[in-house]
């Protein structure tokens, strides 16, 4: 016979305003199993829970009852509780008098009965709870980051500062990502190579990192703390042990007519080539596509003029297996492409250009080497138009959301502008200026004030060419609506921040969850901002929603501070709430048929096969195990299995079946 | 008969959503009928439809199940599989002529906190209208044949 | 084919050629247009404005009588009245509620069955036909011009791109016409102005007029009765204010789709109504025979 | 089938198989099961139209098994059943050569590939009178519809013969038998009665290779093969998938599309 001890909390008069809880205590009381049950003001409060505690070892509790607030507010503190009073934690129920019935309804009798109610169900509940242990975990102290932009960079090098191992995997031939690209950066206006680049070499030299460049993450198994991770390392055809980064060979590449990615297009480059100079590593790759030989079968310059015979035509796609305990996802962001806006040319026109191949055109290492010049003919243009919140927060281009950045990068861009064309005439279209942050609105008032940048709230209607100019249509909605006209030279679209191409595939094989536009997802929108819901991965940069510098430096470091905190353990200890295949006597050992249906049906892979041998080693059946590391505790599989096999601990089939049973 | 007909609604939720969304609105103090009972499962694909049946043979008028909306579910796609079993459950129960105008079937998240308060007394309304679920109390009062 | 067919009032009145145009070349086409009987007013331009129940109530009636007809589609050439009837039919459908309230008002069942086309969504399927019937191709650049209702709001129409819309050009095509490349096709043409401010008409129409005829346009070909009338029956205001402004008059006549099929098809310029525009319709020889037509 | 007991007697000979499972002439015409372990054994088998009854559930049963390689008279039923075995992991791929109809011989199916490429070319195997018979269920209203099967169900004296000759139902301690929690009554009770039915349906959606087994072995004639063909074709309409066509394990229940399509839920 069970010996259940029921406490009923009124909450101050949170609860008690309208349940009796001295009758929901007294009626609590005399169901059977039931031996020992009282009211008390605040049960969370010490004295109340020293209540709890002087209960259980007086009459000898083997179970709990708390009728209180949600129990996602306090059933973690009063399991602990319990657990200090000697009781196995999960031996205690939390009731929900607070948020399910004192708060929603009316004060009568129905309500009490209804709490009542709710106290017998998980007095049902208890009685068939089981002590449950925590699950021990050993970890893997290596951190895999994925992306490596300035997020990527900042989270590797935090983490093995902490004194663990890192893998650095970033898709391209080197790292740096978006931020290698920007000329300047807003608020100082302090070239951004000039600060990236010795973080850069940092990662690159840090003993702890191991930098996995033109590669990409393709398979993630495992769990927490043992996560395998196949990385699939892009054939550079340059050994890269033996390449010193001479460059000879990408200057005398005979074909130099490829439009060159870095550049935004505005440049051209060889088909063995270096991303950019400052590239780390430092060591070329061939693009397989343009190249001459690959093409032809003809050619082979590279491999002439290499002074170490590093070129390898015949290398190929490799893969390599990593043991990994956590992984940080910083795979940050694209730019929505002028292509989709059919209003401003489909992207038909050249000089309508995006505000990543404006920053090329800036940047002192950029196609013009800094000077401002409209790519359809080289000129300097005397008016340039940018308008901010291309696409952004316009449900019609699917982007509801504000892009953050582009407001900040605009006035730079206006304002470079203006530094380096001395009397040219610059335009903003803008919906709002949003300018939060450090020294952002001094920002955007100097360009406007100093640096004489017009700013025109409205939108642009279209774009289109006439007379070699460009008439850029919108309206001044600060003039009553009028519609404005500017002939330009040069317009410039703030387009918006967009989820990788392949982040909804990424989130795939790694079991985490994305937003509708692409985004990764956070645990939660505010307290768990750098995890995932999947353990042990978390989040940095733009990946996770459009950031700026400083921000995706900050949630860097956030993301390895937790990193270091889950390596500063060699075991990590998960709630017990899993599924278990049962085990019976023999000859029967398990109710599993070994139907497998289970399999898919987990959203974990937590399924495995396992064979029950007799003592000759002889196979006797197959039958169905849940890898408690891997299992969430969803229960999806139990509600699947035919024979109840699999049951789960803490929702098992016996203790709902009771709760139902006593409705 | 005068009293009015208080029907006994039982309501299994997934912790993450539903759960969570009828706590919010017990924060956000918005008043539902009382007749609701809920029971709290980790998630939508932990409800075996063996305990639906069992809640009606204990006498439930309705039934409510909830949980995440799809894409939103806490493991991912539990819910995507309680989905299909009901879809298939559903067309079972009709299918042996059982009402299942008694069972709603709700997405209900952590952030909708009146529409978990709607839903109740919408079902609390309508299983009032339809009474009694005597079909099934009928059988549960007949004796071993 | 058998369609439902709903001129509208500018069909009867300003644009009767649009109304003559459509019906010989559907009835060219085989295509069986029944008018819908006792039809009203769609509640354009005013309706909407003033009240709301009733811009619900006038389309609802016109298709409830077309659906008491047997109909299951309504052909609506007006770009203003296709847009009102499917405002009004998108929102009987998202607020069933409503329906009832507007059957009482109208007197008659609503059931939301019946479909909106305009000319342009019956042209481009019937586009196979028309460049088999082809007897005349129509060789000359053409501008196409949709306006504003054509193709907006999107979230009502659903109809084409909305930013860059292609069906005209694609219709135009299929008889050998030139569509140009141009960024006015949905620019506004001034619509209900074209009573109460020309001035503002004469400066959109001297845009859009200008615009076409800088790339190459021989003519403006249109699908609905208020750019019609803004760019032919305002053309002397456009053009003084084009010489006012330091811009080049033109005389570019400005063809409803259904003329251009019609001429293509080798319909007679009389019956496509071709003598009624106030700017004459004088196109440049081209290689085909009938494409010179001077009406 | 002239060349059965021949072809029988030469797979048994030759030591391919060690039993087959087939039918024989029983009582009144009748067919009955007969397993054939040697070549005088396999004398008396037959192959026609009167061999309705589904084999399949014999390929699991341990007794069987016990014997050795076998090989199993089939018609489509039997070889959905086969065919959904393998995918359910209950019978290896390999194991049990499958004989068809072929003309006037059988022809030997001996892996889930071969069966995959016969069955694709089988119709669904429900006779036009229980077709007939499902369309009047579904056209009656819900009261209609409890009316018929609380009566039908008044006779279930749960005997589990329905459970029994299902070849799909073949756990070895079924949950009607779990008693931790006593999920379903013991007794035949009408609870317990449209309990266990609405289990044995809701286990079978997706899994029913619609052999109508047990609808012939209920003692008391209810027409319980009605109820899993529903949900078979439930899950049919609805996700597109169907019981014992593939080896792959594609079962409808345990996976999902994200756009799954239902009108019902708020």
């Amino acid at each position: 016979m069970s010996r259940i001890g029921i406490f009923i909390c009124h909450c101050g008069e949170n609860i008690s305003a309208t349940v009796d809880c001295a009758r929901v205590a007294e009626e609590s009381g005399r169901l059977p199993g039931v031996v020992h049950s009282v009211d008390y003001k605040y049960m969370c409060s010490d004295p109340g829970q020293r209540m709890i505690q002087e209960a259980i070892r007086e009459h000898r509790l083997d179970g709990v009852v708390v009728a209180a607030c949600s129990p996602r507010m306090h059933e973690a503190t009063f399991r602990r509780t319990v657990s200090e009073a000697g009781l196995n934690p999960y031996q205690c129920e939390v009731a929900n008098l607070r948020e399910h019935c004192s708060w929603v309804h009316e004060k009568g009798e129905s309500t009490t009965q209804k709490a009542i109610d709710l106290v017998r169900l998980l007095v049902e509940k208890v009685k068939r709870n089981k002590p449950l242990l925590p699950i021990q975990v050993p970890i893997t102290k290596t951190a895999l980051v994925v992306g490596g932009g300035v997020a990527g960079i900042q989270a590797a090098i935090d983490i093995a500062n902490a004194g663990h191992k890192v893998v650095l995997v970033e898709k391209s031939p080197s790292i740096g990502g978006h931020m290698s690209q920007l000329s300047e950066t807003f608020p100082t206006l302090d070239c951004s190579q000039c600060i990236l680049t010795p973080r850069m070499v940092e990662a690159a030299q840090h003993p702890n990192i191991e930098l996995m460049t033109y590669s990409e993450v393709e398979k993630v198994e495992g769990f927490i703390g043992n996560f395998k991770v196949t990385v699939r390392k892009k054939a550079r055809k340059v050994d890269e042990k033996l390449c010193t980064g001479c460059g000879l060979c990408t200057q005398k590449c005979p074909n130099k007519k490829i439009p060159d990615a870095f550049n935004e297009g505005l440049g051209k480059r060889g088909a063995i080539y270096v991303p950019f100079p400052q590239a780390v590593p430092n060591k070329p790759v061939i693009d397989t596509v343009n190249c001459t030989f690959f093409k032809t079968g003809k050619c082979k310059v590279c491999e002439k003029v290499c002074p170490t015979n590093a070129i390898r035509f015949e290398q190929e796609d490799s893969h390599v297996t990593l043991d990994i305990g956590a992984i940080v996802l910083a795979t940050g962001f694209q730019l929505m492409k002028t292509e989709a806006f059919p209003e401003y040319g489909y992207g038909q026109h050249k000089d309508i250009i995006d505000g990543m191949q404006f920053e090329r055109l800036a940047s002192a290492s950029g196609p013009t080497l800094g000077a401002i010049q409209r790519p359809s003919d080289g000129k300097e243009p005397g008016t340039i138009v940018f308008i901010a919140c291309s696409g952004s927060r316009d449900r019609a281009k699917g982007v509801p959301y504000c892009s953050k950045i582009c407001c900040m990068y605009t006035a730079k861009h206006a304002m470079l502008y203006k530094h380096k064309v001395h009397g040219g005439k610059a335009y903003v279209f803008y919906m709002d200026i949003r300018a939060a942050g450090k020294a952002y609105d001094e920002f955007t008032r100097r360009a406007i004030e100093e640096d004489e940048v017009s700013y025109i709230r409205g939108r642009v209607s279209r774009i289109y060419e006439e007379d070699g100019q460009l008439v850029v249509k919108g309206v001044d909605t600060l003039l009553g609506g009028m519609p404005v006209e500017i002939k330009a030279d040069m317009v410039v679209l703030a387009t918006a921040v967009q989820a990788q191409e392949d982040s909804r595939a990424l989130a795939q094989t790694l079991h985490v969850s994305y937003d509708s536009y692409g985004f990764f997802a956070e645990a939660h929108p505010k307290l768990r901002p750098v995890e995932t819901n999947t353990a042990g991965i978390f989040l940095a940069g733009a990946c996770q929603a459009p950031r700026d510098i400083p921000e995706t430096v900050a949630q860097a470091s956030g993301a390895a501070a937790k990193v270091a905190g889950l390596f500063s353990k060699d075991e990590l200890t998960r709630e017990p709430i899993v599924a278990v295949v049962n085990r019976q006597a023999p000859p029967l050992f398990s109710t599993c048929v070994g139907c497998f249906l289970c399999q898919s049906a987990c959203p974990y892979s937590a399924i495995e096969s396992e064979e029950i041998k007799n003592r000759a080693g002889e196979v006797i059946r197959t039958v169905a195990r849940v890898n408690p590391g891997l299992c969430q505790g969803c229960g999806t599989c139990v509600a699947t299995c035919r024979t109840k096999a699999i049951d789960l601990q803490g929702y098992s089939n016996e203790q709902l079946f009771a709760e139902v049973m006593a409705l | 008969m005068n009293e009015r007909f208080e029907p006994k609604i039982t309501a299994f939720v997934c912790n993450w959503c539903t759960y969570a969304g009828a706590d919010l609105t017990g924060t956000s103090r918005i008043k539902y009928a009382s007749n609701v009972r809920i029971i709290r499962v980790p998630c939508t694909g932990r409800i075996d439809f063996m305990l639906i049946l069992k809640a009606f043979e204990r006498g439930s008028d309705g039934v409510i199940v909830s949980g995440c909306h799809p894409n939103d579910c806490h493991y991912t796609s539990g819910n995507y599989h309680a989905r299909r079993r009901w879809m298939v459950f559903k067309e079972q129960l009709e299918f042996m002529g059982v009402d299942t105008d008694r069972i709603t079937f709700s997405w209900v998240s952590a952030a909708e906190g009146a529409k978990w308060a709607e839903l109740v007394n919408d079902v609390t309304a309508k299983i009032r209208a339809l009474g009694p679920h005597e079909a099934f109390h009928a059988l549960a009062g007949q004796g071993i044949n | 084919m058998r369609i439902g067919y709903y001129p509208g009032c500018s069909l009867l009145g300003s644009s009767r050629e649009f109304d003559e145009s459509t019906r010989a070349v559907l009835k060219a086409l085989d295509v069986e247009l029944v008018e819908v009987p006792d039809w009203n007013c769609c509640g354009a331009s005013s309706a909407h404005v003033l009240d709301h129940e009733l811009s619900l109530a006038l389309p609802a009636r016109i298709m409830a009588l077309a659906e008491a007809a047997g109909l299951d589609e309504i052909l609506a050439p007006c770009a203003a009245c296709s847009n009102r009837l499917l405002t009004a039919r998108q929102e009987l459908s998202n607020h069933p509620e409503k329906r009832a309230e507007i059957e009482t008002a109208i007197g008659m069942p609503y059931a939301g069955r019946v479909r909106i086309v305009n000319v342009l969504e019956v042209l481009d399927r019937l586009k196979d036909r028309i460049a088999e019937k082809c007897v005349a191709s129509f060789q000359h650049s053409v501008a196409c011009y949709y306006g504003c209702l054509l193709v907006r709001p999107p979230r009502v129409v659903d109809f084409d791109r909305p930013e860059d819309p292609q069906s005209l050009d694609r219709v135009m095509a299929s008889v050998g016409a030139n569509p140009i490349d141009w960024p006015f096709k949905t620019e506004c043409c001034g619509a209900a102005f074209s009573m109460t401010r020309t001035d503002i008409v004469a400066k959109l129409g001297a845009k859009i007029l200008s615009g076409a005829v800088k790339r190459g346009a021989e003519a403006l070909i249109v699908a609905c009765p208020m750019c019609h009338s803004n760019l032919d029956l305002r053309r002397d205001a456009i053009n003084a204010h084009l010489k006012a402004n330091g811009g080049q008059p033109s005389d570019v006549p400005v063809l409803f789709v259904t003329q251009v099929i019609g001429l293509a098809l080798g319909i007679d310029p009389k019956t496509l109504g071709l003598q009624r525009h106030l700017v004459s319709v004088q196109l440049p020889k081209a290689e085909s025979a009938t494409a010179g037509t001077t009406v | 089938m002239a060349d059965l007991v021949s072809q029988a007697k030469e797979l048994l000979d030759s030591g391919a198989v060690q039993v087959i499972i087939g039918y024989a002439a029983g009582t009144n015409g009748t067919r009955r099961p007969h397993v054939a372990r040697s070549a005088a054994q396999a004398a008396c088998l037959v192959f026609d139209e009167g061999c309705v009854q589904n084999l399949a559930s014999y390929l699991v049963k341990p007794e069987v098994k016990r014997f050795g390689k076998a090989a199993i008279l089939a018609r489509t039923a039997t070889a959905r059943a086969a065919l959904q075995l393998m995918a359910e992991r209950q019978i290896a791929d390999g194991s049990v050569r499958i004989l068809v109809e072929a003309g006037d011989s059988v022809a030997v199916l001996d892996s889930a590939e071969a069966l995959e490429a016969h069955l694709a070319l089988q119709a669904e195997g429900i006779s036009a009178k229980d077709r007939e018979l499902l369309e009047r269920l579904r056209a009656m209203t819900h009261a209609e519809r409890w009316a018929f099967w609380q009566k039908e169900l008044a006779r279930c004296v749960k005997c589990y013969a329905c459970r029994n000759s299902c070849p799909m139902c073949y756990c070895e301690r079924c949950t009607m038998d779990c008693n931790r929690p006593q999920w379903v009554p013991v007794p035949s009770h009408a609870v317990g009665n449209l309990e266990y039915h609405t289990v044995r349906a809701m286990h079978l959606a997706g899994r029913c290779v619609e052999c109508g087994e047990c609808g012939r072995a209920c003692p008391v004639g209810i027409p319980v093969h009605l109820m899993t063909f529903h949900a078979e074709d439930s899950v049919r309409r609805q996700f597109g998938s169907e019981a014992g066509r593939t080896a792959k394990l594609d079962y409808a229940l345990s996976t999902f599309k994200p756009d799954d399509k239902e009108t019902f839920i708020r």
